[in-house]
């Protein structure tokens, strides 16, 4: 990729301090994406993945929160670090440089406000006009975003729509000011399986309309196949695999993106093969132990010599910039890991 | 305070009184004869009461309210003299021209009016309107409250429950009867009595027997707003606010000798917290204002020891014996050993200490007749002269009493002694009576006698205990007498015909002589046959003990650096309202 | 909407009926008596049953309620003959204590309570809210403390103490109120100052209970909505924290506190018989506890008990209707 | 964030029982345990009432001759406060003040808790059983709390209470202040209930919604078993909390009434009484007013910061 990336983020960690000691929330996190690119971030719930993007917006209560590093907005009028720079300049970023979709668009919504409302709103933090030209900029964007009726149903109230059509009028009110970078925060988790697909697409849509850099966040590899260009698998709050969505897919270099693939099921393949999940449970983020934190978890741990997993955690094997992971397992045993687990 | 409210009100005779226990009146300051009273100003009165009890002459019956509307408001055939002292006791003539003229053995009384009397809107007052006005308290069922001396003397018929045959002027049941009754003739008014009635001017004082104009008469409502006819006239009264009097411009000095009226405006500010009453008075917040309470025994206290109040307050005998009424119907206080035994046992000292002392409160009594009424009081033996008897009670005394009792009377000892069971005393629901309870409870205790109490709310006690179902065994009570005669005393108290009858006696075995010799004194006309009838009648009371632990009260008054010309007016009880002014 | 408010009409009118039919006939059931408790000092069996057929006690409670209800609608007679008058509707009945209609007696009192209401419900509103708002901005910092102090310290106050205390040790021993006139009922039409300096003591204690319960109540209340994913969302959509408060966070947040502060204020409507008291303000509390307490005046005591119970329904019914003003989930779903 | 904190409990739960989650929580804050010890000392020493006053050699009944002076005043200073009598006298009768409270706190402490007990105790029950079965019964048991929400409950009490008072006696359930203390605590319960009634209702409601009650129920659990086995444990925090949050309140209305003159009558004495009481007397001896003034205070806030912990505790949400 030659792209010069939008977003910059550079050895991003994000703890919060709490009565137990402090949660190492994202650990050491860098990537980039570029407009008109698509990066997925995928893993468990609790991984990392939302606490990172939302570092990038500025979203975290900055008292409560101790975030160090770097994440450059390449804007045209040169890189701001959003992490450093004031909560000011940060808040006006939000909605015209990025923007964010929730996961659940049941909650994202004010309930008190029609969806007109919330819409203008949005639009006249950055738009000169008055209210009807943002009333029609709203029921254009809903439109857009495939509202039928648009013109009529700008009035109505949250609780008048479904579940995809909140998501839509979400995507519609991020998208409203035309950003650059959205972030789309498990963007499908709480809609039906059919209206999923609809709402991807139309989130490919929109990127393509926008030619957005897109972060899709997900804890579905599935959803990530048929959109994604970047992939970073998250555990417990540190990258753990990143490279294209072909390599993922097809060469999963870490234990964990073995797993989570196989948790998924295939098309076709639907009786062949039991679903495996993995075992246990994902380790504490305040006393995080010491070597590979997934280790417990790992089914091949036992094929790394002296017990390495135990006492080293592994760095991010960076011989290639497109693919790599954190794992001390060599070569040879994870391609035999991929067969046994799957033959994918 | 005490929660003793008590309903009737006095005459202090006009002879040298023999106190009983040897104390003199601790006379209150009057005012300095030398200085000359001022016209005008505003004179307030403050009180924690929400309302007079009524301002409707016919249903006036308080000491403090007659004194004050009498004084104010409406003029009777006769009045007291509004003058300091025993002097105030005597009878002159206001609407009449004379105190009435007895004839037929006292069973006619006659009073011509005075001309140039105008009502405030200055039509004249009439014969027809006092005729009016005597006629009102026989409607029972409107005019609530009052004395009943004109309806139970006047010669009406009665039915066979004993009620008068006239149902006041708002149904003319009965007007003819009334009619021949009381007559008018020209600007003279003819009273019909049903007996002898000696002191039958007396009665008269009370407004009951005042005019009131037939126009102007809104029955009930007429509690509201009386038509005045005397030197001031109500701009307004609202309960639970404030009174406010201003001169009646109808009124002529030259047709009254009685009134003297100074302020211009006469304010009465009701329902005061006691606090903020009590300190008003004590720092002189509101210099030209006089309370109509007395203030609470602690702040009395204060009050009373300030030196430079020593022109504002005054601290007299009152009109009242306070006592515990014995309930001597069967089941309940029927042993006379157990009556004796519970006198005995009581810490006179302490109650009396809690109600401010013997300076404040009053003295141990031994009568139901206060001194003050002198024909009729005579010191009695046993009770507070019983060898036995100690001011702050007696627990062996009274444990061998009850010892008396187990065989004398079984059931009321097991009563009294019972655990589950106990005696039972009616007590208005104050603070203080609480405190009382607890100084009587804890005395009686140690004589073995199990005392409950029972909590009233204040304003409903003696509607309460007078009802003759709900009255328990001993009730905390208070008289004084109507007029100089203990004619409104004795047989009040303690005949079943009595409006105040709180010993339920009439089946104690002692009753039938004791009814028979108080009817035969009430009719006496040698007024010192009477006397010692009445004193012997109290020393029979006193020997049964049907009423225990009287107190000869005591009563004071407060009033601001900026009021003059104040007196107590003995025969109610209470300020001389008339001769109050505003200094300047 | 229209329907909604019918039905929610119709259902009032209902409870209303019950409520005073039940206050008849709790009182009636009772063992007091009225017409032997104000029959006055001559009191005989004739008396007490001529009294009890003034007071009009003499029939069957329903009869006596089937009275009521009528003189509600075209106003009652009382008294006989010469004596007779009429109360206008709506009559509540005829208090031969006060010798006045029981209307009257509520029409004066009312004005005092609804000024003693009125004016702690601002008071209280306005502190209770602001501090709730400050604490929960500032949480966990001084701030917050000093508000969960005054919360505490305001809870902890039976207003009796507070009352007393303020009346004893503050108002009369600096002189801060005029004592002669101390509870007087003044217009604030004609009179405003006078009208401030009779309620101010009132309305501090009244408000003192209230806001501390409100400082609490809004605290929490902007707390939990912050945490709302849609305060999130107007954060992602670049709003600054003063819009998103205002706008989005207290509209929320606040919209409870409707029904909380709707309810007591229809409570104290019904008289605050403490303050009332403590203050010799002649309100509908004091109106009511001096009718059970001085001469169990029934007709005074069955009109306040009822109209504070109609209070507290209306106000449910308009707050209702308020609420589903406010919050449009419950406007559509009704 | 959301996430992480859900991770962090997540965690937890693995690790500790809510119970001692709730108790870690507890042990953290300072003000909680202060507030919990002067709770504990409040209700050991007002249990103890006989012992300690005995210990001072002081009881609540006698009158102690020759500390009130001829005007029935406390001798000495601060309302005669002496190494005999540590809080004073009584002015009027000479009973000893620390005694008097010490059992007056016990009638409070009783009435305020039979009261919380029974209002709880009534409010879980029905609560549970509208919740759980919903229908027409429970419709009806919405609407009759909402028709007693609208009375005046305060005045009702001092209204109705002399009556009430009469007819217990009456019929011999019960005489003088057991009476009065009877009809009290029947008439907070009768108006208290609904609020407790309507948080359980509306907890049960959403209980039943929750899987592991489907479970229970799919796998044909009798409803009494999943009424005690699933419902009742987890509703148990919600009760704490609320009767840590009514007990002040309950002490602090048992001294409002009896301060009215509902409630205990001489000779047992509570707070109420004795403020009420104490008023007549504040220019003379302020003491007596603002000794019992500030230890009830100091009871119901001692109450009230334990119920504020005990609500952190348990259900760190609504607080923080």
């Amino acid at each position: 990729m030659t792209l010069k990336p939008f977003l910059e983020v550079k050895n991003l960690n994000v703890a919060f301090p709490t009565e137990d000691g402090l949660v190492q929330a994202s650990n050491d996190i860098s990537f980039t994406v570029a407009r008109g690119e698509t990066l997925a971030v995928v893993g468990e719930s609790g991984s990392g993945k939302s606490v990172t993007s939302l570092a990038v917006m500025g979203l975290h209560d900055r008292k409560r929160t101790q975030i160090t590093g770097q994440a450059f907005l390449n804007l045209d009028s040169g890189p701001i670090d959003v992490i450093s720079a004031d909560d000011e300049v940060v808040r006006k970023l939000r909605g015209k440089a990025m923007s964010m979709i929730f996961q659940d668009p049941m909650s994202a919504l004010h309930p008190y406000y029609s969806i007109g409302n919330q819409l203008i709103e949005a639009w006249s933090l950055y738009n000169e006009g008055d209210k009807a030209a943002g009333k029609k900029r709203a029921i254009e964007m809903l439109d857009l975003v495939g509202i039928p009726d648009a013109s009529k149903r700008v009035d109505e109230f949250p609780h008048q729509f479904s579940g995809g059509m909140r998501q839509r009028v979400m995507i519609a009110m991020a998208l409203i000011n035309n950003p650059s970078l959205l972030i789309a925060d498990e963007p499908t988790t709480a809609l039906d399986v059919t209206v999923q697909s609809q709402i991807l697409q139309l989130i490919r849509e929109m990127q393509k309309e926008f030619n957005m850099a897109l972060i899709l966040i997900t804890h579905d590899l599935g959803v990530v196949a048929e959109v994604a260009d970047r992939v970073n698998v998250m555990y417990a709050g540190k990258i753990v695999e990143s490279g294209g969505a072909e390599d993922i897919y097809y060469r999963p270099d870490h234990p964990y993106s073995i797993g989570l693939l196989n948790s998924i099921p295939k098309i076709g393949e639907l009786d062949s093969r039991r679903l495996v999940a993995i075992p246990g449970q994902p380790p504490s983020l305040i006393h995080l132990p010491q070597g590979c934190s997934f280790r417990a978890r790992c089914s091949f741990s036992d094929r790394v010599a002296n017990k390495l997993c135990a006492t080293t955690a592994p760095t991010l094997d960076t011989k290639t910039t497109e693919h790599f992971s954190r794992c001390h397992l060599p070569e040879s045993e994870l391609v035999k890991a991929r067969k046994e687990s799957g033959g994918i | 305070m005490s929660g003793l409210k008590t309903s009737r009100r006095i005459l202090a005779s006009t002879a040298a009184i023999a106190l009983a226990v040897g104390v003199t009146v601790a006379s209150g300051t009057s005012a300095n004869a030398a200085e000359k009273p001022v016209t005008g100003g505003t004179l307030y009165f403050v009180t924690n009461a929400e309302q007079f009890d009524h301002i409707d002459p016919a249903r006036v019956y308080t000491g403090r309210d007659i004194a004050f509307l009498n004084s104010y408001l409406y003029r009777n055939l006769v009045s007291y003299k509004p003058v300091a002292g025993s002097a105030g006791s005597s009878l002159v003539a206001d609407l009449a021209t004379n105190t009435g003229v007895p004839s037929n053995a006292a069973k006619t009384w006659k009073f011509t009016l005075r001309a140039g009397v105008t009502w405030e809107d200055g039509s004249a007052v009439t014969c027809a309107d006092v005729k009016y006005g005597v006629s009102r308290p026989f409607a029972g069922d409107v005019i609530t409250d009052g004395p009943q001396y004109l309806v139970q003397a006047l010669d009406i018929p009665t039915d066979k429950d004993g009620a008068s045959v006239y149902k006041g002027p708002y149904k003319k049941t009965g007007q003819a009867a009334f009619d021949k009754a009381v007559t008018c003739s020209g600007n003279t008014i003819t009273f019909n009595l049903n007996r002898s009635f000696a002191d039958f001017n007396y009665a008269l004082t009370y407004p009951a027997g005042a005019p009131v104009k037939a126009s102007k008469d809104t029955g009930d409502k007429y509690d509201l707003r009386p038509f005045s006819n005397g030197p001031y006239k109500i701009s307004s009264y609202k309960i639970g606010d404030q009174l406010e009097l201003e001169r009646n411009a109808a009124w002529k000095k030259s047709s009254d000798t009685v009134r003297t009226p100074y302020p211009d405006n006469i304010v009465v500010r009701f329902g005061l917290a006691e606090d903020v009453r009590d300190q008003i008075m004590l720092e002189d917040q509101i210099p030209n204002t006089a309370s109509l309470d007395a203030l609470q025994p602690a702040n009395l206290r204060a009050f009373f020891a300030d030196p430079t109040k020593k022109a504002q307050r005054f601290n007299v005998y009152d009109p009242y014996v306070r006592y515990a009424a014995m309930n001597v119907k069967k089941g309940h206080m029927d042993c006379l050993d157990i009556r004796k035994a519970v006198f005995f046992a009581i810490n006179t000292q302490a109650l009396i200490d809690l109600s401010g002392g013997r300076e404040f409160y009053g003295d141990p009594g031994d009568n139901p007749v206060k001194p003050v009424l002198g024909l009729d009081y005579a010191k009695t033996t046993g009770n507070i002269h019983d060898a036995n008897w100690k001011i702050t009670g007696n627990a062996t005394y009274a444990a061998s009493l009850l010892e008396k009792a187990k065989t004398s009377c079984p059931d009321a000892y097991s009563r009294a002694t019972a655990a589950d069971k106990g005696i039972i005393w009616d007590l208005s629901n104050t603070a203080t009576s609480q405190k009382a309870a607890v100084l009587i409870g804890d005395a009686v205790k140690a004589a073995g006698i199990n005392l409950k109490f029972n909590f009233i709310p204040s304003g409903q006690y003696y509607s309460t205990v007078q009802n003759r179902d709900k009255q328990n065994d001993i009730s905390t009570a208070g008289w004084g007498a109507d007029w100089a005669n203990a004619s409104t005393v004795i047989p009040e108290l303690f005949t079943k015909e009595g409006g105040f009858n709180l010993s339920q006696n009439w089946d104690d075995a002692a009753y039938a002589a004791f009814k028979k010799k108080s009817d035969a004194t009430k009719v006496e006309t040698n007024r010192a046959k009477q006397a010692k009838g009445w004193q012997e009648l109290s020393q029979y009371v006193m020997d049964q003990y049907w009423i225990i632990r009287p107190v000869f009260s005591k009563g004071q008054e407060v009033w601001g650096s900026k009021v003059g010309g104040v007196y107590y007016w003995e025969p109610q009880g209470n300020f001389g309202f008339g001769g109050m002014y505003v200094k300047n | 909407m229209l329907k909604y408010l019918a039905r929610r009409l119709s259902a009032t009118f209902l409870v209303i009926t019950l409520v005073s039919m039940s206050v008849f006939g709790i009182f009636a059931v009772l063992p007091m008596d009225p017409a032997a408790l104000t029959c006055g000092k001559a009191c005989s069996a004739p008396v007490i049953e001529a009294n009890r057929h003034r007071l009009g006690l003499d029939v069957p409670v329903q009869v006596q309620y089937g009275r009521f209800v009528k003189g509600l609608f075209v106003g009652r007679d009382f008294g006989e003959g010469a004596a007779a008058f009429h109360c206008p509707a709506p009559a509540f009945g005829y208090s031969f204590n006060r010798h006045e209609c029981v209307t009257t007696l509520v029409a004066e009192a009312f004005p005092v309570t609804l000024s003693l209401a009125v004016g702690a419900f601002v008071l209280w509103l306005s502190v209770g809210v602001s501090l709730g708002i400050l604490a929960a901005r500032k949480k966990n910092e001084w701030q917050d403390r000093a508000a969960t102090a005054f919360v505490l310290i305001g809870t902890s106050l039976p207003t009796f103490i507070s009352g007393i205390l303020i009346l004893l040790f503050v108002a009369l021993k600096f002189n801060l109120i005029n004592p002669i006139e101390m509870g007087r009922w003044v217009s604030p039409l004609e009179d405003p100052v006078a009208w401030f300096r009779t309620f101010i003591f009132p309305w501090i204690v009244l408000a003192l209970l209230y806001a501390a319960t409100y400082t609490r109540f809004t605290r929490s209340n902007v707390i939990e909505t912050s945490t709302e994913d849609y305060i999130r969302t107007a954060r992602a959509k670049g709003l600054n924290e003063r819009d998103i408060l205002r706008k989005h966070t207290l509209r929320a947040a606040l919209a409870p506190i409707i029904t909380l502060a709707g309810l007591d204020f229809a409570g104290l409507l019904g008289g605050a018989i403490i303050t009332e008291g403590i203050f010799n303000l002649p309100g509908l509390g004091r109106l009511s506890i001096r009718a059970v307490l001085r001469d169990y005046d029934l007709p005074t005591i069955l009109a306040t008990t009822i109209l504070a119970a109609v209070f507290v329904i209306v106000a449910n019914l308009l707050v209702d209707i308020l609420y589903a003003y406010i919050d449009p989930r419950v406007r559509v779903a009704s | 964030m959301t996430a992480v904190v859900l991770e962090e409990e997540s965690q937890e739960i693995v690790q500790r029982t809510p119970k001692q989650i709730a108790w870690g929580r507890f042990k953290r804050n300072k003000v909680g345990i202060y507030a919990g010890c002067a709770t504990i000392f409040f209700l050991s020493v007002s249990a103890l009432a006989p012992v300690i006053t005995r210990l001072f050699g002081v009881d609540n009944h006698s009158i102690y001759d020759g500390t009130l002076n001829e005007f029935a005043m406390p001798i000495g200073a601060m309302g005669g406060i002496s190494w005999a009598h540590p809080l004073g006298v009584e002015p009027g009768v000479g009973r000893d003040v620390f005694a008097l409270l010490l059992y007056g706190s016990q009638l409070s402490f009783l009435v305020a808790i039979i009261s919380t007990v029974a209002a709880i105790g009534i409010g879980m029950l029905i609560g549970i059983a509208t919740g759980y079965f919903k229908g027409k019964v429970d419709a009806s048991v919405g609407r009759f709390s909402d028709f007693l929400l609208s009375f005046p409950g305060t005045f009702m009490i001092i209204a109705l209470s002399l009556p009430l008072v009469q007819r217990v006696e009456a019929a011999g359930i019960a005489h003088e202040n057991a009476a009065r203390i009877l009809v009290l605590v029947i008439f907070l319960v009768f108006f208290g209930w609904t609020g407790f009634y309507r948080l359980i209702r509306s907890q049960t409601m959403s209980l039943r919604e929750r899987d592991f009650v489907m479970a229970a129920q799919a796998m044909g659990a009798s409803s009494w078993r999943i009424i005690v086995k699933e419902l009742l444990p987890n509703l148990w925090p919600t009760a704490i909390v609320f009767i840590s949050l009514s007990l002040p309140g309950y002490i602090a209305a048992e001294a409002t009434f009896s301060f009215l003159g509902v409630g205990v009558q001489a000779p047992a004495s509570t707070f109420g009484l004795v403020l009420s009481d104490a008023i007549a007397y504040w220019r003379e001896d302020p003491a007596y007013l603002l000794i019992p003034c500030t230890i009830l205070i100091a009871i119901v806030l001692a109450l009230n910061l334990l119920g504020d912990a005990v609500r952190d505790a348990l259900d760190p949400k609504a607080g923080r």
